[in-house]
């Protein structure tokens, strides 16, 4: 069920009208029952995935818990009588317990994702490697449908789970709490993958109507639509008619493609990202943000803190740090250092881990090779502004730029065409294709198309493009407001009339010029006789 | 109390608001496509009527209720509509009751070729017009296709939200008062085109009507029986869509067995003295004003023999009423046939 | 300490590790910096530093990572 | 401890089975991370039936521009303005066969080619008179019975067999999507 389908705005109203009418300690019991609705509607199929991951993943957490709790009682009721190296050897035993549990269910959880998720890939490569060498007979392909944020939710009750066996926190007792926690559904369809701590502060309170949180959630949501339905649905009818014929549109409509992709992703990405923290907010439920205005990162280490935030933080927490900091790694790391001496040695274990993280990455987006490339290509680019970093620092020591408008602006653009010339291998989801288009941009590049109207004819009227600039204007100077805080608490100071203004001129715009429905097709009164 | 007062207003300039945008955005059809204007047209009449004619444009292009009115003082409305299907037909019916309870009811079978629903733009014709009711609801539940939905029916502003590139001044000057355009439910049309040749039909798999549209006619046959309505089924003279045999069987026995009368004006072409080289304006698709005024002759005689109906002429009030149409009626004609002189087409309706 | 704060002046030369305390806040330790310090750390004082201790309180200021080692050493 | 272990590889094999075996269609490569950019399959080209006469080969959806001057002088033109619509339908008759066309934008394309008599034949050899298992044996099992015609799909139109007593009366060539 898309967020833009009628049935979810009536499926979001029935469920905040129910929410704040039955008695308060059934609120997140009511969240739960319409978060499997929700995920019932989507694919009843698919239910046993996650209940499977909920199950496993209680049953590990607990079992952790409990032998925290027993180590705990042990060390407390013996704490003279033991001498440190017991204390140790105890407690690593204990680890040892934990670590099996831990193992089992990441395998259990992971194996599933990745038999769903990568089946046919593995596959396909099986047969490509088999092709080469030459026998004929490749492997058949298996038909499973991805069930709904099998990647987020399976991501998300994993970081619980080494949380729990890191200690950081007590595992959830009460199994409902839980599946609440990994099929929150607003967080099904886009993310963010929250941490359980930070989540389950307010999403198992008792919440009482809170007239500013309502408001500031319904805005948040209006505004998450506006950016969806008004500039992500509409520019992406050009995008799709651009990918679809990449014979007629080379050249300088590479380059418009790259714009009008960024637009459409961010749009729709961030869009849909407001949307469901909207929701939590109108529920009392606090959901970390996944964008921090990222169009105005100046590097891409700084883009990616910027850009999908809560997958960054989790490969950072769940992989780059355990790799980096894993004993054999340490182990090579001295090792090259006497081999290749201090400066290389030193950065060699930042670039394998970043490098696992960053081919993770990319294998997360999709199970195929242009999206691996895509996780490779950031690798690349991050690990090249590191090692020009000494680079930079000389030419900034020449010409005393740093930090001038002119520099941050400079740095803006090009990260900004970085990021979007590597994400063509999205649009055109075959790499060799990309390479050649993006390689056509500049070989046949003929900057008429913006004069002589061929913009007009890859689906969008001259209306559209008024729609959009203002649309687009619209965002850009919110973002430029939002970076003296929230925009909504400026709006909330002045007095009620504007608020409401705002509010109502925004539900018009999207009613009016939102991009959805039958009557949105360019040729309204379509002549079909047969 | 102020609190309260202030939210209600911000409540009532929001809705009315987006009813103003919604009934500007919907689109007028005052040129080109004038037909999706016709069904709105009954709600402003002002006295009953002894006949109601139902269905497509087999009824709202060859009959005119004037020449019913004007020869036999029959009182008439025509509640068609573009390619109106069979269950639009029924609903329309049932609704009229609620207005008024007519003599006669007038049907064309033409419509029972139609199964299943057709075409997203002729329900909207069909249906945007009809004032909120349960039959609206029923009927655009039984013609809704596939990727249509009900919310885009109940608020129209979702559909034609994207018209607010093609505004015009029609579109702002009848948002609330719309220009009369049709008589009663005829849509006149002065201009000629003869007959040349009109293809045969094509064989078909199955010539038998669905059940679906069957179960809709035995209702409509219920509907009457029930308000001791006389029901009249008609084929109307057009030569195109092409009416087969087999159709025109079945025809014959349903009205048979109902005890309800059919008349089939393809084979009454003599009777009613229609020449299809000056009465028709498309090639014989739909007859002219000259062709639904010879036919309205002949149905007002079938009806007075058969239904024994009063004549209002005599009726002062009605005269009134009728007198106001009439001249209407003869003044769109004098224009039509001005036009034709001056440019050679229907220039108002063309609306180039 | 001494070597640790060498360890941070080559990696940042102009940061004054002394007594800035929002080292991670500021966003002058990157990620990348964090492990390959850890990785340093492990080489000159033998202690690795767990994942899960990997948090803005230890790292924000050098004193607050000496106290780390510390805890870990013993 | 060895036991619950066991239970949960259990649950695992379990799993994969199940994921392996279950048949839901794979929609594409849809992936989640709500970088949803254009989702286009790459539907292989299929050729359309294609009727030929003195020449000229007709395929349903062809530009009717194209076609009509190649099959020479029509025996009978016919417009067939629909219900409301200012499009309109042209049918022109060539004796023997019929070729239907639709407006879309201002071009017209060809809707339908209708087979009248036994002097014309589709290219397959099969003419109005043959018998059905003659149909069967030249376009094969693979049809749709819609109410006893036999209709095989094709490429964007379908070529469609009406038969009284297992005589074809009718042959049409007959677009499914429109332009």
């Amino acid at each position: 069920m898309l967020f833009t389908s009628h049935t979810f705005v009536i499926f979001i109203s029935l469920l905040f009208l129910l929410y704040y009418t039955i008695p308060k300690k059934y609120q997140w019991k009511l969240l739960l029952a319409f978060s499997y609705v929700f995920y019932f509607i989507a694919g009843p199929k698919f239910l046993i995935y996650i209940i499977i991951t909920t199950v496993t993943t209680y049953l590990a957490a607990v079992r952790i818990g409990k032998h925290y709790r027993h180590l705990d009682a042990y060390l407390k009721e013996n704490k003279q009588t033991l001498t440190r190296e017991d204390k140790k050897a105890y407690k690593s035993g204990v680890k040892k317990i934990q670590w099996k549990w831990l193992l089992s269910a990441l395998l259990v959880n992971f194996g599933m994702l990745f038999v769903i998720k990568y089946i046919n890939f593995t596959i396909a490569n099986i047969n490509w490697t088999l092709e080469v060498f030459g026998s004929g007979q490749g492997l058949s392909f298996v038909s499973i449908a991805l069930p709904l944020g099998i990647s987020f939710y399976t991501f998300q009750s994993m970081g619980y789970m080494i949380d729990v066996y890191r200690g950081k926190y007590p595992p959830e007792r009460n199994l409902g709490k839980l599946a609440l926690f990994v099929s929150f559904f607003p967080q099904l369809i886009q993310g963010p993958i929250s941490r359980f701590d930070d989540l389950a502060k307010t999403l198992f309170k008792e919440h009482q109507i809170d007239a500013k949180n309502m408001s500031f959630g319904l805005q948040r949501i209006l505004w998450g639509y506006f950016k969806k339905l008004v500039i992500a649905d509409r520019i992406l009818v050009a995008v799709n008619t651009l990918i679809g014929d990449t014979a007629a549109f080379d050249g300088s409509y590479v380059f418009v493609l790259m714009v009008f992709y960024t637009i459409q992703l961010y749009a729709d990405f961030t869009g849909g990202i407001d949307i469901t923290i909207g929701i939590a907010q109108v529920l009392g439920i606090k959901v970390q943000e996944n964008f921090l205005r990222p169009a105005f990162a100046k590097n891409t280490a700084e883009f990616w803190r910027r850009w999908h935030i809560s997958l960054g933080t989790w490969f950072k927490e769940y992989l780059f740090y355990p790799i980096s900091t894993w004993q054999p790694m340490l182990k090579f790391t001295r090792y090259s250092r006497q081999k290749f001496g201090d400066r290389i040695g030193k950065r060699l274990p930042v670039y394998i881990a970043a490098f696992a993280v960053w081919f993770t990455t990319g294998a997360w987006h999709g199970s195929s090779w242009n999206f691996i490339v895509w996780g490779l290509l950031n690798f690349a680019v991050l690990m090249i502004s590191d090692e020009l970093k000494p680079l930079y620092a000389m030419f900034h020591g020449r010409f005393n730029v740093e930090g001038t408008f002119h520099h941050k602006v400079f740095q803006i653009l090009r990260t900004n065409f970085l990021m979007s010339a590597i994400r063509l291998l999205d649009c055109y989801r075959d790499v060799p294709t990309t390479f050649r288009m993006f390689g056509s941009m500049f070989a046949r590049a003929d900057l008429s198309i913006f004069t002589n109207g061929g913009l007009l004819d890859i689906g969008l009227n001259v209306e559209d493009y008024w729609v959009l600039a203002i649309a687009l204007m619209v965002v850009f100077a919110v973002a430029i407001a939002q970076r003296r805080g929230s925009v909504r608490e400026q709006l909330y100071s002045k007095p009620a009339i504007v608020g409401r203004a705002v509010f109502y001129l925004l539900f018009v715009a999207i009613i009016v010029f939102g991009a959805y429905g039958i009557g949105y097709e360019s040729s309204q009164f379509i002549y079909n006789q047969f | 109390m102020k609190k309260f007062f202030s939210i209600t207003l911000t409540f009532v300039i929001a809705f009315g608001g987006l009813g103003l945008g919604q009934r500007i955005l919907m689109p007028k059809y005052t040129t080109g496509i004038v037909e999706g204007a016709l069904i709105e047209e009954y709600y402003h009449e002002k006295a009953p009527h002894d006949v109601i004619i139902i269905g497509d444009c087999e009824v709202y292009e060859n009959i005119s209720p004037i020449t019913l009115w004007e020869e036999y003082g029959i009182t008439s409305f025509i509640r068609g509509s573009a390619q109106q299907l069979i269950w639009q037909s029924y609903y329309l019916l049932e609704e009229t009751l609620k207005y008024e309870k007519p003599e006669v009811v007038i049907f064309s079978v033409l419509a029972m070729k139609y199964d299943q629903p057709q075409n997203e733009a002729y329900n909207r014709m069909t249906l945007d017009g009809m004032r909120p009711s349960v039959q609206k609801f029923k009927s655009i539940r039984a013609s809704m296709l596939p990727e249509e939905d009900m919310i885009s029916y109940v608020f129209p502003i979702l559909r034609y939200h994207s018209r607010w590139s093609e505004l015009n001044s029609e579109d702002f000057a009848e948002a609330f008062k719309r220009q009369r355009r049709f008589h009663n439910g005829y849509y006149m049309r002065a201009d000629i085109k003869p007959v040349e040749t009109i293809p045969e039909g094509r064989v078909l798999a199955n010539y038998d009507f669905g059940e679906n549209a069957y179960k809709y006619l035995d209702m409509m046959v219920e509907l009457c029986k029930e308000n001791d309505i006389e029901l009249l089924l008609i084929k109307a003279p057009s030569l195109y869509p092409f009416w087969y045999d087999q159709w025109e069987d079945q025809m014959v026995e349903y009205a048979k067995k109902h005890d309800i009368e059919y008349i089939n004006f393809l084979e009454l072409i003599e009777e009613t003295g229609i020449d299809f080289s000056v009465d028709t304006y498309d090639a014989g698709l739909h007859l002219n004003v000259t062709g639904a005024e010879k036919l309205s002759m002949y149905l007002g005689s079938f009806i007075k023999d058969n239904y024994r109906l009063k004549d209002w002429r005599s009726d002062g009030d009605l005269a009134e009423i009728w007198q106001e149409k009439c001249e209407f009626y003869h003044g769109m004609k004098a224009l039509q046939y001005e036009e034709l002189e001056k440019y050679g087409y229907l220039k108002s309706i063309k609306g180039e | 300490m001494e070597t640790l704060l060498e360890m941070l002046k080559d990696m940042h030369p102009e940061v004054d590790f002394e007594n800035n305390d929002k080292l991670i806040d500021q966003g002058i330790l990157d990620s990348f910096d964090i492990v390959s310090l850890i990785a340093e750390i492990d080489n000159e004082y033998g202690v690795t530093i767990p994942p899960e201790s990997i948090i803005p309180e230890n790292f924000n200021s050098a004193k607050a990572l000496y106290a780390l080692i510390e805890k870990l050493e013993d | 401890m060895k036991k619950i272990l066991l239970c949960f590889m259990l649950i695992g094999i379990m799993v994969f089975s199940f994921a392996a075996c279950s048949d839901e269609a794979v929609d594409g490569n849809q992936n989640e991370n709500g970088q949803n950019g254009g989702q286009q399959d790459e539907v292989e080209e299929e050729t359309n039936y294609e009727f030929e006469h003195n020449g000229a080969l007709i395929a349903v959806n062809m530009e009717a521009s194209e076609v009509l001057p190649k099959l020479g002088e029509e025996r009978s033109y016919f417009e067939a303005p629909s219900c409301a619509f200012d499009g309109i339908d042209k049918i022109y008759s060539y004796g023997s066969f019929e070729v239907h066309t639709y407006p879309s934008g201002d071009t017209d394309y060809v809707s339908a080619i209708i087979l009248k008599d036994d002097s014309v034949v589709t290219s397959e050899g099969v003419y109005i008179g043959d018998t059905k298992d003659k149909v069967l044996g030249t376009y094969g099992e693979d049809y749709q019975n819609m109410d006893g015609a036999f209709v095989y799909e094709q490429g964007e139109g379908k070529l469609q067999f009406i038969f009284v007593d297992d005589i074809v009366a009718a042959i049409e060539y007959i677009a499914t999507e429109s332009k």
